[in-house]
């Protein structure tokens, strides 16, 4: 199979989607930031042009109203928040109006919608533009959640997100851009609601995802070599999750920690160990542990910033504190 | 003032004013007999601004709308029984009793969201009108919302998008808060906005504004024409202002029928208006206005408008009467529509 | 002691602290909501005039980040959002400056700003006006959370709110507002960070917040009459979390339900949950139960938010399923 | 042109945007060195509005401020060293290293808020206005946000309340669009906006305003006088469009020294001026504009130009070395300041 970055895999996905369908089209174009990889963006804005690349305005609560609106009208358009910090300026109509439609009109409108968003540490980010929403969003429910962390299953879960009839975010990491990855060829799909074990091991269950995907991969390896074998279980989506997966490595290893980037009270890590709690209590043999981004703002120095996250060290140590 | 417009036309919008009159009135008894169906908010001093408006739309524009929706539903055609169901949350309501008055949307009419949150179909509509030009579609959208909206930024953000990119959509404001001062205390809210001429707000995003009275059917009429056909013409967005007054009736709590059930001899019988509130009959209340417009030019007679009424009562009737024998929603179905 | 209701006990602490401060102030007077209560409004107006209570335009950003610069500036308002729901429209004022300013500052900015909500299930509220926003705001580092339950509680804590130098969210419910209750006189005040066992059972432990403690005191007044001895711990702040109390409680009964209105996934529910599975797993001996508004937007029937609420009914069934 | 000062107070404000350019050049020099300090945005093309503008407050005026902050806090008095010390993240900064770039904060000046969330800070700036007026304080507040700040909501919503309740705050809108056309691919942003006189967007609020040229000290000067004198009488906000050229250096990435070192011979010596960036360099450039005017009034000589520039660079120049050399911060303080 090709081995492709995942920027390419999502440029792919972008480019072919917007082929296929004349209703598939992005406002806003900072979907790969301002890394190197937003050549890709210049590249499908030669391709499709204005009309199907839009530059907006700075109104992200208009402009992700006007996706939302275009939705409900027969569109399938892709809104780019870009910097996760900024949906919350759009937060009335991503979660009381996109998220709401479908239900509260008794099926009747649908939102074909996605929003794209950077979340995360990105290294002097600070307080007002690393957040990592994706608690939030999923407390609002009607809203689909997708956190790719391969360049498979980035551009297999687009494909599924914008054949979806329902409003998706797109939980994007700008760290993920250069992961490389085999992808395959055709108009393949990643479901939602399936999923990931990215490494098999029987001792510990790292259920982590987004970014921790690949520092929890990290850790596994190094531990690995001490004979130390944990499992790493990447749900892939959170709405709606596939927690059938995450009970069955829990139930095999009966040791769990929860990796995530979101602040740490009411975060992704709580809901996973919640979950577990209650389902999967029975096949616990230790308490449930969680490796998250402190509840602490976001400081800007780097030593500051490390101190906060959720590092490689601190899963190690996590993982440690089970087995030892 | 009537519109020019062939008798058929104006008596439909006729029909369609005393058709949300009657609903209106009727749900406020409903309500005053122990109907529980949460905080609803009528019509009533608005129905010449949406009966017009509304027939003018083609059957694929589209329509947004706010808490303040029943009468724009009907005057499009919506059915009053399975909008009162709705409101009543009973399972045959338009959502299924999911939405309830704030939310009730007939989809089959072209209605894609009806949002409680002041200012939150303002986005939505552009929305549409976005998709209609991104596909080449001839649709319109339309966007009703008060006066209350334009101190919400969604207003303003949507109003430079839809400007820069000439968004075929129409922005139609109503304004009810002719006679009151700027809100007070608990009571319900009345614009709180600096701009002495609201239409003013959206003039430097260059977008064409109209000011009328909302209970001018003339006035709504022309206006409308001149957006509709502003849009269809891909020449970009509009905005009206439809002033009317505020209906002493609009309560922070409930609506009170301090008016009375509106007595359509009051149009040509003005011994038959009390003093209280005479200001509201004589020169206030559109459907009085309209009944004197029509009889003066002759387009129904005092008796064929009674008659008209009693149709129109009758029709609500039925509504009433469909709607409470509904049954109400399974409480599974709770678990139903979350995802398509 | 003086008997009062909870709405009272607001209204004497918000009259007590305009007259003993003049920077004290109210932007936003639907602090009772449209219930009858809102009398006690009007008197408070009558009493401080407009130039203390200030209606506002519909403009939740431009309140709520007025409410907050004037507090940066060395005034004490207290912003009055009403129906939670339109928290969303200041999220980036109240996540993202409010909550970040003394961190991001270095220690230099104080934030002495009051973010008054009415939250939760009211009956016919819908999708787009019941929200239970509180789960959000924990995730968000810097606010200070409390949800009184009791009319002393309720004065109490917003008087430590109304001194402190931090941005506090009053998360409240208009079904309390008939609460009555003990209030003492003079200026006592609750501590944050300190909860309170509401009633003392050694069978479950029932941890709620807000509305959900009198629906647990229900519960357990019923449950008590079969034997069933229930713990009710109210922590009455979130932010500071009281987790002692919570877990000496645990450590007691072993058995756990947490009740919450929140949307279940990332609620408040989860984030106890996570917690207790960490700290108190030990002390375990049946899974931790959740008893939460369902992942399901707010239907309008009242028949179908029951069906998604967490009722009586529910609350009683889970402290069941861990006794039996 | 000058304003009609005395020449110490000219002198000040040279010295100010002197201060604010050798800033920023080092700086740029700085990270090209490889230091990481994240993404920052620098002054250049704007010192001639912050220098006057800043210096006309008072001590207790509060004031707001952007991600593109530097000229502001310099111009207001900050010292050089501590800003770049939180720039690069080290415990000696004004933050403690927990604000960088983005959130530099020299509280002890005034300073309230530096957010780098557009139109952040219109609100904050507001809600301070508020506090003077509540708490019968004499101090104004300003507000600093650019041209791309317009087009959130949170501006209009304010620019109502600020109207309607007469606050003592002046929005000082850098529009840095000049030579830009709407935003280009992933270029960094100019004005995406439908009114083609930003200023109007405020006008139907009844807020008065001015556009003037940002690199005009005369005209800054004046505005802000206008301005400050309406606040402290009680009379309300006051709106300013100070417009500049977008300076060639700011890249979607990081700034780029596109234009070199500036070499302040070129404001007498015009041979110096290269072809490439001739415009910037004869005409856009407020240090080169000022320079040449402060020469033309007789202010000060080549000589005491070049003099003062050197004590300038000297000064830069040591804090350079503090921030290089201060500690970066004890990881556990990530931990303090959570809550006061
Ligand atoms: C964002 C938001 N803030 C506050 C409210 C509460 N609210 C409901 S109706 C209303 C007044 C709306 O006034 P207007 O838009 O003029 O409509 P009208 O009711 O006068 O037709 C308010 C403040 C809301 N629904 N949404
Ligand atoms: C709410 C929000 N949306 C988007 C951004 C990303 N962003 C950072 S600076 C900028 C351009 C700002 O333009 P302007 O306000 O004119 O300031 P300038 O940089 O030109 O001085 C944008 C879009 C942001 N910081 N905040
Ligand atoms: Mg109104
Ligand atoms: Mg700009």
């Amino acid at each position: 199979m090709r081995e492709i970055s995942y920027a390419e895999a999502v440029a792919e996905a972008l480019s072919e989607a917007m082929e296929n369908d004349p209703r598939v089209c992005l406002l806003g174009s900072y979907f790969f930031g301002l890394s190197p990889r937003r050549v890709l963006m210049d590249e499908l804005k030669e391709k499709f042009g204005p009309s199907r690349i839009q530059d907006t305005p700075i109104s992200e609560i208009g402009i992700a109203g006007i996706g939302t609106g275009a939705a409900m009208a027969g569109l399938r358009p892709i809104v780019d928040i870009a910097t996760a910090s900024f949906i919350f300026q759009a937060w009335p109509q991503v979660v009381n109006e996109a998220a709401n439609a479908f239900y509260m009109s008794g099926g009747q409108t649908r939102v074909p919608v996605i929003f794209h968003i950077l979340h995360g540490l990105r290294g002097g980010g600070a307080a007002q533009h690393s957040h990592s929403p994706q608690a939030m969003l999923w407390n609002a429910p009607g809203l689909q959640i997708m956190l790719p962390t391969s360049p498979a299953d980035a551009k297999g879960l687009l494909r599924t997100a914008i054949h979806s009839d329902n409003p998706t975010v797109f939980v994007d990491h700008s760290l993920l851009f250069e992961v490389k990855g085999p992808v395959p060829d055709g108009d393949y799909r990643v479901p939602f609601g399936q999923g990931d074990v990215k490494r098999v091991g029987s001792d510990v269950t790292l259920v982590a995802t987004s970014y921790m995907v690949q520092r929890s991969l990290q850790v596994a390896a190094k531990l690995s070599a001490e004979g130390i074998q944990v499992e790493v279980v990447d749900p892939r989506t959170l709405v709606p999750l596939d927690k059938e997966t995450i009970l069955a490595s829990v139930a095999k290893t009966g040791r769990v920690v929860v990796v995530d980037e979101c602040h740490r009270s009411c975060g992704v890590a709580a809901e996973i160990s919640a979950i577990i709690a209650e389902e999967g209590f029975s096949s616990l043999k230790k308490p449930i542990k969680r490796v998250t981004r402190a509840d602490v703002p976001v400081p800007f120095s780097r030593v500051l910033e490390n101190a906060i996250a959720p590092t490689e060290d601190k899963i190690e140590a996590a993982v440690r504190s089970l087995v030892s | 003032m009537l519109p020019n417009l062939p008798r058929d036309e104006i008596k439909d919008i006729f029909r369609r004013c005393l058709l949300i009159r009657r609903f209106e009135e009727s749900l406020i008894g409903l309500h005053r007999e122990g109907g529980s169906f949460g905080h609803f908010h009528v019509y009533i001093g608005e129905e010449v601004t949406g009966a017009v408006a509304m027939r003018m739309l083609q059957p694929d524009d589209k329509a947004f709308t706010t808490h303040r929706n029943h009468g724009h539903l009907l005057a499009r055609g919506a059915d009053p029984g399975r909008l009162l169901a709705e409101i009543m949350g009973k399972a045959t309501g338009y959502n299924k009793g999911k939405g309830g008055t704030l939310h009730a949307l007939p989809g089959e009419l072209g209605f894609l969201q009806t949002s409680a949150v002041v200012g939150g179909v303002i986005p939505l509509a552009a929305g549409a009108a976005y998709a209609s030009k991104q596909m080449k579609k001839d649709f319109v959208s339309i966007c009703l919302f008060g006066d209350g909206a334009l101190e919400e930024g969604a207003a303003p953000e949507t109003f430079n998008i839809a400007a820069l990119w000439s968004l075929p959509v129409i922005f139609l404001c109503e304004n009810n808060s002719l006679g009151l001062g700027e809100r007070k205390s608990s009571d319900y809210s009345g614009s709180t906005n600096a701009a002495r001429h609201l239409n003013e707000l959206v003039t430097p995003y260059g977008i064409p504004s109209r000011v009328i009275d909302g209970t001018d059917a003339a006035a709504v009429h022309q206006a409308m024409s001149e957006a509709l056909n502003r849009a269809r013409a891909g020449k970009g967005p509009a905005f009206i202002e439809a002033q009317t007054y505020r209906w002493a009736g609009s309560k922070p709590l409930w609506p009170d029928l301090l008016t009375g059930i509106t007595d359509l001899t009051m149009a040509w019988d003005k011994g038959k208006i009390p003093q209280e509130h005479r200001q509201w009959h004589e020169k206030q209340d559109p459907v009085l206005r309209i009944s004197r417009e029509i009889l003066e030019a002759g387009h129904l007679s005092r008796e064929q408008i009674l008659e008209l009424d009693s149709e129109v009562r009758s029709e609500i009737g039925k509504g009433v009467l469909f709607a409470k024998e509904s049954p109400l929603p399974d409480p599974q179905s709770a678990f139903e529509n979350i995802f398509a």
